[in-house]
């Protein structure tokens, strides 16, 4: 009973909070709500006796993955303005859109036939049950994963490694005049410590 | 009946945090005091004991005060957050054989995960407060959380690769015939050490409350008991990492050559607070002698030195242990 | 340390006849001016640093505008602390003088006081006994070891490391407890006088002396290995707030800013003032022109006004400490006269004007924190946040002296 | 190779800094318990200015100042007022009634002690000048040793201050009525004591 009430509380408040996430105009906020339903969603999994999922998902999402968002939110635009527009030129086109996608999956869960399946105790070694599964059955996934985040790291460093981000110095020439104030840029930033 | 005993645990437990706090205020200040040839608080209470009772009654009765045009809310709840997430992390922590409120399966991770939703309570509180140093200040925080997070779990991945389990109890008992894990782990323990100073936003890494740069960080607006919070919450997280730090690399509460079945639970209690005592002392010892790095160092520092390191220990660790099994 | 460079004591570095910038001995050198600038653009904001903030050294307010944490541009706004010291020294006989100069530069009130009242001798052409000037080079060289030694704690404070300030406390006291035991103050002197000193030196300030010369290399030392040596000191100082010297010399900076510089240019040696021509020692200079040269240069000027004041004690002769006949009102002839003088900050000048009466007609102080403030701009565009905090330390600026 | 030198070099230097911290914690403290231990003021120290009163012949009791005026001539920051009166002694013109140095002004240059061609004022060595009114910081100092003395201490009751011998004007005349009625108290006593002397 109380685990079912704590269930409808959690879903009822994901609900919530996902809805508030797109419909608050404070960007900020809706980041701090986006976390909220993350952290309900690993209320329920630790009703359902996932604690690795539970915890890893706090870890990931709400620990690394919002933060960031919050972080870029903070960076780039004047979190204080209130009153942000929701609609941009394709709010005509993202409702139909949105419509569409929700037909589908109520015509999915219409149409399965949902069969009450055994309920097996999770075991308790669950940890190392899903290292072997990662590194036997599913290691190609897994290796493709990690390729896809690997070129993911490259091209970030890439693109962070572009050539007119080197550091700005004036040079002085080698006869001690002032060498026009003209800004040039240094190969290395290391000459500067001589 | 459950729930009355898990909050009773939870009662006990929070008087039992703020009352180390206390003591760790004070010895903060103490250590501070000889490290700068300076005698310290001695005027309340014997040799200035009550000092940070004294002012935790001060920081109560004092006003609170709100900036106009902050958010209400927001600006509420960030030291709330900031102490319960620490404190929550308590519950996993084993402090003797049979003493500790909730051993979890994953209890390592658990507190991980707790450590890293801390960010939001600094990022709150710099973004409620509608102040320009503790947007500032949260800023540095999220971004420093974040980079400090990876190279923290990496470096414990090894002693987790030892011992097989990610229960905490567990992690003790191997450590049980004087082995502690900081002599198979010593560039782990080091690295673990750094990383948790950076996650309790303790100096050197106390960027987000640089207080000669951002007067103090995204807590500049906060004052009375609201302020109190942050505080509690800084020194409650320094004492979770140098318990996790005592309970993976330093052996809990064992006491080494011993046989410590023969020995009673609550010398074990003071052994476990003896080693996080030094743990804290250690750490307030690197508050007093360095400078501050600054931001962008910072993060050079964590991705360039601290992760590479903890990698290259990861791999070492499972490949010895793979050898050894074989 | 094989990059100091020094010169002699014996002549004089620089030529007179030749431009001063053709005489630094030529070589490659790139400074660094910020970090690289980021791709990413971010929305710029103004940021109000002070007027009441931890590191501002007083009442400054800097407006500065911001792009994330990097500085865009920075700028001073000074004013808070003026108490128009020019024109009270117009309404002041030239005695009188001498304690408003201690308010100036409090941290260097001695190198103050001894500015007016050397312009003041100069022009009632005033001949001061010996002693007295021995005792002035002992107590001016005394304070710039307690100014440096204030500004190397407040510096280590900014950078975050605060014990360093409690230990450059902890042997500026000792300072100030001698200067107690001579002028009965602790940091407005007013001790130097026009015609001599206020009071003749005490056994005891010479015993106190010569043991706080004893343990100074001890202590000078252990700042080294807890700062100079830290690597996040270096790493927060190094290349940050570089100038190079031509900068320097346009925006007029002096004292261990320019030296810093790779300019070993100091006017107790190249006009020689006092005794200064008797003394043996050394400029200090760096070339780098960056926080931490600035540092560096402050650390080896305390060891070396050491020197200094180890030499004039020993020569100290016996006589008069101030002129016997001295008139209470001093009416010098109609003039006019400039006395620059090496202040612990940088040059410290003062121009006087008589018209005959008993009091100056005109009176400009030239001070060096308001000089050496002005490259704030330039050096902190395009650094962080807390490298500004950095930059403006180690430009060791005294509200007082920046206002007046 | 570089970077792991440079790592283990940084490392270094963390340490010896942790060294000369350590080195410190257990040395002698530098600092001085205030309230109860006072370090050692130097002879010359300048603190605020005293009066100073003739001790012996016909005149002890009465101040050294005889009003020249000196000192407000000298003062860079014009602080002091001299009131005069006539002198009892004959050989002397005048005698300093009121000597009254406003400390909110004073720099402490010690310009009007040197100034002093009699002895009459020196430097005194208190040094905790805080006050609670800027009124207080009008110090007067007068003529009569008795009465300075008598100002002193029935200032010293009202504010509890073990080192204030000011008085502000305002306070003067609650001080005279403390002083008087004491003074009537003291004859009355005696008045009652000298019947009983008289019986032995």
């Amino acid at each position: 009973m109380a685990h079912a009430l704590m269930f409808y509380l959690f879903a009822a408040l994901a609900i919530a909070a996902s809805l508030a996430v797109i419909l608050h105009r404070n960007i900020f906020k809706s980041a701090t709500f986006l976390a909220g339903m993350l952290f309900c969603l690993a209320a329920l999994f630790v009703l359902l006796d996932a604690e690795f999922i539970a915890v890893v998902q706090v870890l990931i999402y709400i620990g690394a993955i919002t933060i960031l968002i919050v972080f870029a939110i903070m960076l780039t635009t004047k979190i204080n303005d209130e009153h942000k527009e929701q609609f941009n030129s394709q709010k005509f086109l993202a409702p139909i859109l949105a419509l569409g996608l929700l037909g589908l999956i109520l015509t999915i869960v219409v149409k399965i036939q949902w069969t009450t399946a055994e309920i097996s105790p999770v075991p308790s070694d669950i940890l190392g049950l899903i290292g072997t599964a990662l590194l036997s059955d599913f290691i190609f996934p897994f290796d493709v994963v990690s390729i896809l985040l690997l070129v993911a790291l490259i091209g970030a460093t890439y693109i962070a490694k572009q050539e007119d981000r080197k550091p700005l110095v004036t040079e002085v020439d080698e006869t001690g005049e002032h060498g026009d104030g003209k800004v040039k840029h240094a190969l290395h930033a290391e000459e500067v410590e001589h | 009946m459950d729930v009355i005993l898990g909050l009773l645990y939870v009662v006990i437990l929070f008087s039992l945090v703020a009352v180390q706090v206390l003591i760790l205020v004070f010895m903060e200040r103490k250590v501070s005091a000889w490290i700068q040839s300076r005698i310290g608080p001695n005027r309340v209470g014997p040799w200035g004991l009550l000092q940070t009772t004294a002012d935790i009654i001060k920081l109560i009765t004092k006003e609170n005060i709100r900036n106009i045009q902050s958010d209400k809310v927001i600006f509420f709840l960030a030291p709330i957050l900031a102490f319960v997430a620490p404190f929550a992390g308590f519950v996993t922590i084993p402090v003797a054989e049979n003493l500790g409120i909730q051993d979890l399966n994953m209890g390592a991770v658990y507190v991980f995960a707790l450590g890293s939703s801390m960010v939001f309570s600094v990022i709150w509180a710099g973004y409620g407060s509608n102040n320009r140093y503790a947007l500032i200040g949260a800023m540095r925080s999220a971004a420093q959380m974040i980079s400090y997070e990876i190279p923290l779990v990496t470096s414990v991945l090894g002693v987790f690769l030892i011992a097989g389990t990610l229960s905490m109890r567990e992690i003790v008992a191997l450590q049980e015939s004087g082995t502690w894990y900081v002599i198979y782990q010593p560039l782990g323990f080091i690295l673990f050490l750094v990383a948790a100073t950076a996650e309790a936003n303790r100096a050197p890494f106390d960027l987000p409350e640089a207080e000669s740069e951002l007067v103090a960080g995204f807590h500049t607006e906060y004052s009375g008991m609201k302020f109190a919070f942050f505080f509690l919450a800084e020194y409650t997280e320094m004492l979770v990492a140098c318990s996790l730090m005592t309970v993976l690399f330093l052996g809990g509460w064992l006491i080494p050559f011993v046989d410590n079945s023969q020995i009673p639970w609550w010398i074990h209690i003071f052994v476990f607070i003896f080693k996080v005592y030094s743990m804290i002392f250690l750490m307030m010892w690197f508050r007093w002698t360095f400078p501050r790095l600054r931001v962008d160092h910072l993060m050079q520092f964590g991705w360039k030195v601290l992760l590479p390191f903890a990698l290259v220990n990861l791999v070492v660790t499972g490949a010895v242990a793979l050898w050894l099994k074989s | 340390m094989s990059e100091q460079l020094t010169h002699s004591a014996s002549k004089k570095a620089f030529r007179k006849d030749i431009p001063l910038i053709d005489q630094i001995p030529p070589r490659k050198k790139h400074i660094l001016r910020g970090l690289p600038e980021s791709e990413l653009h971010v929305e710029e904001f103004l940021m109000n640093i002070g007027p009441q903030h931890p590191s501002t050294h007083g009442v400054l307010r800097l407006v500065v505008s911001m792009e994330g944490e990097v500085v865009k541009s920075c700028e001073p706004d000074l004013g808070y602390l003026h108490r128009t010291f020019e024109k009270i020294s117009e309404n002041r006989t030239y005695q009188q003088i001498v304690p408003f100069t201690d308010r100036m530069d409090y941290l260097g009130s001695m190198n103050a006081n001894w500015g007016v009242a050397a312009a003041v001798e100069k022009l009632a052409s005033i001949e001061v006994p010996e002693r007295a000037e021995y005792i002035r080079v002992i107590v001016a060289e005394l304070n710039r070891i307690a100014s440096h030694l204030m500004w190397m704690g407040a510096f280590a404070a900014d950078i975050g490391a605060l014990t360093g300030f409690v230990y450059g406390f902890r042997e500026r006291e000792m300072i100030l407890d001698m200067f107690e035991e001579i002028c009965g103050s602790r940091l407005t002197y007013g001790y130097i006088r026009v015609g001599g000193v206020a009071e003749d030196v005490t056994p005891k300030f010479i015993q106190m002396v010569n043991d706080f010369l004893k343990i100074l290399p001890d202590r000078v030392t252990d700042y080294h290995d807890l700062i100079t040596g830290n690597v996040i000191f270096i790493e927060r100082t190094r290349g940050i707030g570089a100038i190079t010297l031509d900068e320097a010399i346009s925006y007029d900076i002096t004292g261990p800013m320019l030296r810093a510089c790779g300019l070993p240019w100091d006017l107790r040696k190249e006009e020689p003032y006092s005794l200064y021509s008797k003394f043996d020692f050394n400029i200090p200079a760096y070339f780098n022109g960056d926080c931490y040269d600035r540092f560096r240069v402050r650390m080896d000027e305390i060891m070396e006004a050491a020197k200094i004041v180890r030499q004039a004690l020993d020569g100290l002769p016996e006589g008069d400490y101030k002129v016997k006949k001295l008139a209470r009102n001093i009416k010098p002839p109609v003039g006019d006269v400039y006395i620059r003088q090496e202040a612990p900050r940088g040059e410290y000048g003062v121009y006087m004007e008589s018209d005959g009466s008993i009091k100056p007609n005109r009176v400009k102080y030239r001070t060096p924190s308001f000089t050496n403030l002005s490259i704030l701009p330039l050096a902190a565009r395009g650094w962080k946040i807390a490298d500004l905090i950095a930059i403006l330390g180690s430009v060791d600026i005294v509200l007082g002296d920046v206002d007046r | 190779m570089r970077f792991l030198i440079d790592v283990f070099k940084g490392l270094w230097s963390l340490f010896v800094g942790l060294g000369v911290t350590f080195k410190y914690m257990f040395r002698k403290k530098t600092t001085v318990q205030y309230p109860e231990i006072k370090k050692p003021l130097a002879d010359r120290f300048i603190g605020y200015v005293k009066m100073m009163y003739e001790t012996e012949g016909e005149f002890a009791g009465h101040t050294k100042c005889v009003a020249c005026m000196a000192c407000v001539v000298v003062c860079p920051v014009s602080c002091i007022q001299v009131t005069h009166d006539k002198h009892p002694d004959p050989t002397k013109k005048r005698i300093a009634n009121d000597f009254i140095l406003d400390y909110t002004k004073c720099e402490f240059c010690n310009l009007c002690v040197e100034a002093c061609n009699f002895d009459a004022i020196i430097m005194g060595h208190d040094y905790e000048l805080s006050f609670y009114d800027r009124a207080d910081m009008d110090m007067i100092l007068v003529k009569d040793k008795k009465y300075n003395d008598d100002l002193y201490a029935a200032s010293r009751r009202q504010t509890g201050s073990e080192y204030r011998p000011i008085i502000a004007p305002r306070e003067r005349e609650i001080v005279d009525v403390i002083n008087k009625r004491e003074h009537e108290e003291r004859l009355k006593k005696q008045a009652e004591k000298s019947p009983a002397q008289q019986s032995e």
